[in-house]
């Protein structure tokens, strides 16, 4: 592999270039009547790792979709320009930095221009490899395609290029066969990454590279591609919803909210020192499990809608707990302070005061603190009462293709019991077999060998109206709130029908019991909500009403299944300390399934880790997560990225 | 290769079942199917000689036995292709007759169906990538009506404006007659010249259906991941068009395609009828305008065995275009 | 009949979904369906030509100058005059025909449509939320009929048929149209069923009736009616095309029976063009308005659509 | 040559023309004469092949319609296949029956006699060859006969049941020995087509025997023929070539169906044609007023038919009050297009049949419209009208409603019935019209299951047979039970005494005394009511031929091609070739 002789891996300084790579000039984006992206602006030179922050939402990937001119209709570049200072070569010669870099602006370039640049200059990874590799092409052809399109590389060199690109995101060259559908979701982003390679860009877009991966392979190809690029010296911005990650690979940060970026600087010193509180909310929600006191945070509210009109002022002020007067009348500018770029009244003024350090333990949002962090929690747990008992349960699927008969062990000789008032947390990758322990929980998988037990109840002998009447016992909280309410049912009616069905409420009754409920789960006052459709509340407010659907029936046991991995970062903790609050108040024992140890860290007494159907580690979650003897466990813990440790070399 | 013989058990099973309708229709129906053609041969108000009823019967091979002798006599004679005589051509075998007009009507359907193929998903992809866009608006509304005009009715219309109208076509038949059907290019001119407006009463509806779904699915595919990174690859238009987007929109299409053909075919039925042209459809017309059951049997289970045939085809072309149905022959 | 039954041919809609539908549908007395799909403008003129069309099914005897059967009147005569439309070979009022032929084509419509919509529900459902064995046998009828040639298949069975007449076309149609349906609200099921709303209606203690009732039904409304849309759709034309092809009674006024006798008896011959194109417009006018109709259909169990 | 006869196939075709399907039924009656006609001897004479036809004083090519076999019609040119293709103009009869005046023309036949009513002897003709030059004899006359015999398939008319055998005497001479006395029965001898017995002795399987050769005597023969077309040319070799003027027939397949037809027709594309065609005067004649003509002579009878074996149709002065309420114009005009005639109550088919007229009976037997009539016939006979309007039987109860069946699809037919329907309205008869398919109507008919129908009778020159089958007692069965021809169930000792001494009256002047007393059972007892006479079509074109027959020269009906082929002769006036 040539390396670039001009650009030292690394060795470019971000702010010592004098022009940059690409610069956006008061950018803004609308879809119809919402404004997505508003009046942006940055600069990105050459070589640089820029990540770009945000929630669902703020307008990121619109953003991104933006510079490559990509957006999908009705979106369109209402304002503002994009620069690409980098020209267009032809040929394969790749020369120094060429005397004349004249700009282009690539909102208004013309398509057979921008053709040209496309790739060769910026190539991007999107978000969800399963799609963006064609499925009915195969890996080579699509190499093969952009190979061919922009160099003279035909046949036989292209393949071999094909074979070295695919071994420097460690694939064997042989998977250049293979259609997208016969790879893992980890082995395509690789590929998607190779490809976004291929041609030696000089910027390279990374939309949520690693979303929706295990934390091992998420892991993994993170630091695959930060080699590579301080190896071949391209400029990236990282689009990510994902602080720790951000944080982690990135020289520089953005945040963006709301359609604008609101904080811009250096990884290094935003840790430190984070100006905007939006920036600080998010950072609050991270910790290092491992530390002996966690606490998390989140940022009550949600953001705002961008198709409303007329709305003034800061648009983060209504859930700032700092906001002030004119945050409220008057939106600010991305505009220089302490090390970076922030647009916040809040912080313009402590800087202009002199004293830009704030007080920094005060952590914006409420906080959430670790149970485990008290230290009255340790002997507690022992003289809980036992309510469910699974012991050495076995599980193994059949599944046939032909004539030819697979057989998985989905679940090896599991034990542990559920304890009123107790969360154990679940610990796995997908395919670890939580699932599958979770539904013999409920009732709903039977164990081939074991048994589990509630009370005197043996779960897995349960069936029709045996099962039916367990299901009172036991209730649900699923990870992705929208999918687990009826569309088109409102609110009022979804916790009717618990309350009906087993607590037998009827009648003038059920509206109390309801508001009761909401109430219970935090969402007052209740009245707004009985009449509400799912799709009118927020994510927070959807996990709310799942949970008081779980408690309707007032039940024994509640299975939560990653309650908050499909929830905004800024309200994880929020859900955490709801389940928290009501399982130590009412005494449920929670089975708490999830794949992140932080969580695990927070909300849990016991945590029991599993590993392709084996439980590998369990204990009281301190201990296992202090002292994880287990090479997985273990694993798993380095995989939580945390932009408060240390910067890995 | 799972995949593949998952398909032609299918087909082997849907054979059997449209082979087994086939058998049971006729014998859902009131009297006596001997009485019925005897009658018919005879006149409708001829008194008949009971002996001549048993002469007609013998001479027909009309049924007898048990109905589960029938079925064995019936499943026999499916696979000897031997259907019995028709009434109305007494006494030419049904096969003789059907493998008269099949050549019409393969001809017909095949070039109708293919260029309503090639023409609709042409016309759909444009539509798609040029969404909302006055060419898009223009195909989208103007399928969503022309969709709805009944065949038949498109056919009457040519008829009475180009042939009966104009004098531009002949009005009726697959050829004139003036020349006798040979291999030579006088008659194959002269046919060509008598399917045009049978083969355009088909064609102005045809494209409609492929429209629709081609635009949709493109639509759909030109949303996807594949096709924005093909467009940030820096592709042509072309081929980001044809080679991304389309080539995975086409797929359900090649399904439809003989889905389709079960459509066209009814079409056939009745565009071949208003134009006396000498296929399947105006053969089944007559069938079962003269109540011709044997012959109209037949007919139907041959459209059927072509559509599934068709079927088959399709199933194992979409195998070998999209690599996702087939993951098992890989692994 | 360019499609099969129940299928419905539309292109996506491309028009953004109006915001403030929900607001409307909250102010409107009006049954909330109307108000959703009259906030689509392609659905909005569906609608009312629907409407008209039903108008003069309804009014048919107050609109139509004539009995439509009566033979009173001079033979093939020209547009004009008492007779805007002219007379048929028989002598009968065009106009009128077409007039009450609307009611054919409606009751057909309607009739059919319903049927072959609860039968595609009926093995849809059976299919889709029982699974198993039960699950493979219909798949199997429910793959069996779709390839099927439809056409064929009806013209086969109404010949067999002892009796002739709207009856027996709409038994066609119905025992012969609904195969596309029922795969598609089986797959629409299979999905329904896998979702986490339901897994939670069953452990919020519901039966199995209530939950394919009360949960997955209402998220399949817009597949239904659409299904239904397409269904009468599907039947209208079939029934044209069967009683064109003389497998109906003749003697029913409808804008088959009228292109049949049209095609019979010397329309071509005597220039009659209106006699000719006057019920296929009709017909392909009636069936747009459906396909109209449903570009707003998608709006129906998807509330999403409705509001932002 | 497109009568209905001949194309069996095209005729029923109920999906296309409902017009057309009727004439099934209306052939199948066709069925031909009684009386005898004087020896005429034709001599024929060799024709050289000299110059074209018009030089020769000839027409060069007739173009006709359909020439049967349905719609991809197949070689077929066996006479006596239900599925042949038009073979009339090739094989040919002992004598041809004239189908409008019911004269005997004789033909392959010189003359015949009734030795007794059971022996019948035919004189054949001599020096007629078959086409391939073999010669024609009285043995080939009785082969053709006994063929039947083997083949029961195709003795459609039954003659078997009556036949016991068909001798050849000599090489002139044929003797038919029946059962019984069947005089009657020589209209359904004289129809059979003669096949050479050289060829046919060679035929295993005779119903399946499509005869590709087509060797006959008949005046053309089989030049070409594919789906589309078949052409004819004339015979050189034919016994009577001299009378024979027109040198080639095209017939052209009706593929389009009825309107490409009709088109074609006021196109001028058809010289001779028999379609049913809507307001004739203004699509065809007014085309070409010089040369187009049409000729609809009647046919069969078309009448009320009730069901005696209930009340009140088993009552004589219910049924003769319905010859009174019937509208026959009205049915004529509306659900006719005024095609046809309205008939006489008499059963026979005037004024074809007019010398069969019983002389006591007025006005042709023709009984007009007369509403107040029938409710006085039905006041007269007790027969109450209720408060609401509605008639009263002669219990004093309403009467029930009463179905009218027509086949499904029968449009005229339907139209008459509702015709039918308003007129028994205005004497408070409530009727139900009701449109099975063809094949229930035809069942439940046949068994009895019926109030009121359209039944179809008479109308040939079998004169017995258009009293025997509708009147006879030995064609019904009980109700429940298939009647094969006599569906209203009449049982009449006089009737089937009548019949019965018909059978056997060896002359005309006896038949006619017989067919008198017949005539007056139908007047007087009123078993059916005569309504309207169907209508055989027939459309031609004077430009390149004339001498066709029509109303002002009644020689021949439509479909007696072999005399009409006799009297064709060029236009002279015609300038093409």
């Amino acid at each position: 592999m040539t390396e670039r002789a001009s650009l030292e891996p690394g060795a470019v300084s971000p702010e010592g270039a004098g022009s940059p790579l690409l610069s956006v000039e008061n950018l803004s984006v609308s879809y119809a009547a919402t404004r997505a992206v508003r009046d942006v602006s940055f600069q990105l030179h050459d070589g640089e790792f820029v990540g770009l922050l945000g929630e669902s939402g703020s307008g990121k990937t619109t953003l991104g979709n933006a510079l490559l001119r990509l957006l999908p209709p009705p979106g369109r570049i209402s304002e503002g320009r994009v620069m690409w200072w980098g020209s267009a070569r032809t040929g394969e010669a790749r020369e120094g930095p060429e005397p004349h870099r004249a700009g282009r602006d690539l909102t208004t370039i013309g398509q057979e221009d921008l053709r040209r640049l496309r790739w060769r200059e910026m190539s991007t990874v999107f978000q969800s490899s399963m799609n963006s590799l064609n499925p009915v092409l195969t890996i080579e052809t699509q190499f093969r395609d952009v190979i061919e399109e922009h160099t003279a590389m035909r046949g036989a060199p292209a393949r071999q290029r094909i074979g070295q690109l695919l071994e420097m995101v460690m694939l064997d060259p042989s998977y250049m066969r293979f259609y997208p559908h016969e790879l893992s979701g980890g082995m395509k982003q690789r590929v998607a990454l190779a490809l976004a390679l291929a041609l030696r860009p000089r910027f390279v877009l990374l939309d949520e590279p690693t979303t929706g991966l295990d934390v091992i392979v998420q892991r993994s190809i993170l630091d695959n591609v930060r080699a590579l690029q301080r190896e071949q010296g391209f400029a990236v911005l990282l689009i990510s919803h994902d602080l720790g990650t951000v944080m982690e690979v990135s020289d520089r940060v953005m945040v963006m909210y709301a359609g604008k970026i609101v904080e811009d600087q250096r990884a290094s010193t935003m840790i430190a020192e984070p100006m905007h509180p939006y920036t600080r909310g998010l950072l609050g929600a991270y910790a290092d499990p491992r530390a002996r006191e966690v606490e998390i945070a989140y940022i009550p509210g949600r953001p705002p809608d961008l198709s409303r009109p007329g709305q003034r002022g800061c648009l983060f002020a209504p859930r700032c707990q700092e906001a002030i007067d004119v945050c409220r009348a008057e939106e600010p500018v991305l505009s220089a302070m302490g090390q970076g770029e922030a647009a916040c009244h809040v912080a313009e003024a402590a800087y202009a005061a002199g004293d830009g350090r704030r007080d920094q333990s005060a952590r914006a949002g409420e906080v959430f603190t670790a149970p485990a962090g008290r230290t009255d929690r340790g002997p507690r747990v022992e003289r809980r009462q036992e309510v469910l008992a699974v012991a050495g349960v076995h599980k193994r699927y059949r599944s046939r293709r032909g004539l030819k008969v697979t057989e998985v062990d989905a679940v090896q000789d599991v034990s542990f019991v559920l304890r009123a008032g107790t969360v154990t947390a679940l610990v796995g990758q997908s395919g670890s077999g939580k699932t599958t322990l979770a539904r013999m929980v409920t009732g709903v998988e039977r164990p081939d060998t074991g048994s589990v037990t509630f009370g005197e109840l043996r779960v897995d002998r349960l069936r029709g109206r045996g099962l039916k009447a367990y299901r009172r016992h036991v209730q649900l909280v699923f990870q992705d709130p929208f999918a687990a309410l009826n569309p088109a049912h409102t609110i009022g009616y979804t916790l009717s029908r618990p309350l009906i069905n087993h607590q037998d409420v009827t009648g003038a009754a059920l509206r109390p019991a309801i508001e009761e409920l909401l109430e219970r789960v935090g969402l007052s006052p209740a009245s707004t909500y009985i009449e509400k459709y799912p799709h009118q509340l927020s994510g927070g407010q959807q996990q709310r009403v799942v949970v008081a659907r779980a408690l309707a029936p007032d039940p024994e046991i509640i299975v939560a299944d990653e309650p908050i991995s499909m929830l905004d970062v800024s309200i994880r903790a929020e859900i955490l300390e709801l389940l928290d609050t009501l399982v130590r108040e009412r005494g449920i024992a929670m089975l708490y399934i999830t794949h992140d140890l932080l969580s695990a860290r927070v909300l849990a007494d016991e945590v029991l880790v599993l590993h392709n159907g084996k439980l590998v580690e369990s204990g009281a979650t301190l201990e296992v997560i202090r002292g994880a003897r287990d090479a997985y466990t273990r694993q798993l813990l380095d995989a939580i990225p945390n932009p408060f440790a240390t910067r890995r070399g | 290769m799972r995949y593949f013989v998952s398909r032609v058990m299918f087909f082997v099973l849907t054979l059997w079942a449209a082979v087994t309708l086939n058998f049971i229709i006729p014998r859902l129906q009131p009297g006596d199917p001997a009485q019925t053609m005897v009658q018919r041969l005879a006149g409708q108000s001829e008194a008949i000689d009971p002996a001549a009823i048993r002469a007609v019967q013998i001479m027909l091979g009309l049924p007898t036995g048990s109905i589960f002798e029938q079925y064995v006599d019936y499943l026999q004679a499916v696979v000897r292709g031997d259907f019995g005589i028709s009434y109305t051509y007494f006494p030419y075998t049904v096969t003789h007759m059907i493998a008269e007009a099949l050549p019409w009507t393969i001809v017909l359907v095949g070039v109708t169906h293919v260029l309503g193929f090639v023409i609709g998903t042409l016309l759909g992809a444009a539509a798609a990538w040029k969404r909302n866009g006055k060419f898009d608006t223009v195909v989208s509304l103007g399928s969503t009506f022309i969709g709805t005009l009944p065949f038949f009715w498109i056919a009457l219309i040519l008829i009475y404006v180009l042939a009966f109208t104009l004098r531009w076509f002949p009005e009726a038949g697959g050829y004139s007659g003036e020349i006798d059907p040979a291999w030579s290019w006088a008659f194959f001119g002269d046919a060509i010249y008598h399917g045009i407006l049978p083969a355009l009463s088909l064609l102005i509806t045809a494209p409609i259906g492929w429209i629709m779904g081609m635009r949709n699915n493109m639509v759909h595919t030109l949303g996807e991941d594949y096709t924005r990174l093909a467009l940030a690859k820096g592709l042509r238009q072309r081929r980001v068009a044809l080679t991304y987007s389309a080539r995975v929109a086409i797929l359900p299409n090649v399904t439809g395609f003989a889905l389709g053909l079960g459509t066209i075919l009814g079409g056939t039925v009745m565009v071949e009828m208003i134009f006396g042209y000498p296929g399947m459809g105006k053969l089944m017309f007559d069938a079962i305008s003269n109540r011709d059951y044997p012959l109209m049997q037949t007919i139907f289970l041959f459209t059927t065995i072509g559509v599934l045939l068709a079927n088959l085809c399709a199933d194992i072309l979409y195998g070998v275009l999209d690599p996702r149905v087939r993951r098992e022959a890989q692994t | 009949m360019s499609t099969p039954i129940g299928q419905v041919a539309k292109p996506i809609d491309s028009e953004p979904a109006p915001g403030d539908v929900a607001a409307a549908v909250r102010r409107s007395r009006l049954p909330s369906w109307v108000v959703i799909l009259w906030a689509n403008r392609k659905s909005r003129i569906g609608l009312i030509m629907l409407g008209l069309f039903i108008f003069v099914a309804v009014f048919a005897p107050l609109l139509a100058t004539h009995d439509p059967k009566v033979t009173d009147f001079a033979q093939s005569l020209p547009p004009g005059g008492a007779h805007p439309l002219g007379t048929t070979a028989s002598g009968q009022d065009i106009l009128s025909q077409l007039v009450y032929g609307a009611r054919t084509s409606i009751v057909v419509g309607l009739v059919a449509g319903t049927v072959v919509t609860f039968i595609a529900l009926l093995v849809g459902l059976t299919a889709g939320y029982l699974q198993g064995w039960v699950d493979e046998v219909l798949s199997f009828l429910i793959n069996l009929a779709l390839v099927v040639p439809v056409l064929p298949l009806m013209i086969t069975i109404a010949a067999y048929s002892p009796v002739r007449g709207l009856f027996l076309i709409i038994f066609v149609i119905s025992i012969t149209g609904w195969a596309w349906g029922a795969r598609v609200k089986r797959a629409q099921i299979l999905t329904l069923r896998s979702r986490d709303y339901i897994t939670a209606a069953r452990f919020a203690g519901e039966g199995r009736l209530r939950i394919i009732f009360a949960e997955i039904m209402p998220n399949m409304m817009s597949l239904v009616v659409a299904g239904f849309l397409g269904a009468a759709a599907g039947a209208i034309g079939a029934e044209a095309g069967l009683e064109f092809l003389g497998l109906g009674d003749p003697t029913t006024v409808s804008w088959g029976t009228m292109l049949y006798w049209a095609n019979n008896s010397g329309a071509m011959l005597t220039g009659q063009w209106i006699w000719l194109g006057a019920p296929g417009l009709a017909i392909a006018l009636l069936l747009s308005s459906l396909t109209l109709i449903n570009f707003g259909v998608d709006a129906l169990s998807n509330p999403h659509l409705r509001e932002r | 040559m497109k009568i209905v006869k001949e194309v069996p196939v095209q005729a029923d075709d109920p999906l296309k023309s409902p017009w057309r399907r009727r004439t099934v039924a209306l052939a199948s009656l066709l069925v031909l004469a009684t009386g005898a006609a004087a020896c005429q001897s034709g001599s024929p004479t060799e024709e050289g092949n000299k110059g074209t036809p018009k030089a020769q004083g000839m027409v060069s090519q007739l173009n006709m319609g359909d020439f049967g076999g349905g719609n991809a019609p197949q070689r077929n040119f066996n006479p006596f296949s239900p599925t042949r293709l038009v073979t009339d103009f090739t094989f040919e009869p002992l004598f041809v029956v004239n189908a409008y005046d019911c004269t005997v023309t004789p033909w392959l036949g010189t003359s015949y006699t009734w030795e007794n009513p059971a022996k019948l002897v035919v004189k054949t003709r001599s020096g007629v060859t078959w086409s391939d030059g073999k010669p024609f004899s009285a043995k080939d006359v009785a082969f053709t006969y006994n063929l039947l015999k083997t083949a029961p398939a195709l003795d459609t008319n039954g003659l078997w049941s009556k036949l016991t055998s068909v001798t050849a005497e000599g090489a002139d001479q044929v003797t038919f020995a029946f059962k019984e006395a069947s005089v009657p029965t020589f209209t359904q001898v004289s129809d059979v087509r003669m096949v050479p017995e050289h060829i046919w002795s060679a035929v295993t399987d005779v119903a399946k025997f499509t005869n590709n050769e087509a060797v006959g005597t008949g005046p053309y023969t089989v030049k070409s023929q594919n789906t589309q077309q078949l052409v004819l040319e004339r015979n050189p070799k034919y016994w009577q070539a001299d009378k024979i003027k027109v040198q080639r027939m095209m017939f052209k397949k009706a593929t389009g169906g009825a309107e490409v037809d009709k088109l074609r027709l006021s196109r001028g594309e058809y010289d001779w044609n028999a379609m049913f065609v809507p307001d004739i005067e203004k699509t065809y004649v007014a085309k070409d007023p010089e040369h187009n003509h049409y000729w609809f002579p009647p046919g069969a009878s078309i009448s009320l038919f009730m069901n005696l074996t209930k009340a009140p149709f088993n009552d004589v002065e219910f049924r003769r009050a319905m010859t009174f309420a019937i509208d026959r114009d009205e049915i004529k005009n509306k659900a006719q297009f005024g095609y046809v005639e309205t008939a006489s109550q008499t059963g026979l088919v005037m004024p074809g049949q007019k010398a069969w007229l019983a002389p006591g009976i007025a006005n042709d037997g023709k009984v007009p419209y007369d509403a107040a009539q029938a409710k006085k016939v039905l006041a007269d006979a007790g027969y109450k009208t209720g408060p609401d309007g509605k008639l009263l039987g002669k219990d004093g109860k309403p009467l029930p409603d009463f179905s009218y069946k027509v086949p499904n699809g029968w449009v005229d037919w339907i139209q008459a019935a509702q015709v039918i329907q308003k007129n028994l309205a205005d004497l408070g008869i409530t009727v139900d019209v009701q449109t099975p398919s063809a094949e229930v109507h035809d069942k439940d008919r046949g068994i009895g299951n019926f109030d009121m129908f359209f039944g179809v009778h008479g109308g040939g020159c079998n004169i017995y047979q258009a009293f025997q089958h509708p009147l006879g007692s030995s064609q019904t069965a009980p109700i429940g039970k298939v009647a094969p021809t006599n569906f209203i169930r009449w049982k009449d000792a006089k009737t089937d005494a009548l019949l019965e001494e018909l059978a056997k009256a060896p002359d005309e002047a006896a038949q006619k005394t017989v067919v008198h007393q017949l005539e007056q059972i139908m007047v007087d007892q009123v078993p059916v009511v005569p309504l309207w006479y169907g209508a055989q079509w027939f459309e031609y074109r004077s430009e390149k031929a004339i001498g066709w027959p029509n109303a002002k020269d009644p020689y021949a009906g439509p479909g007696n091609q072999l005399i009409i082929m006799t009297k064709l002769r060029p236009n002279p006036d015609y300038r093409g070739k």
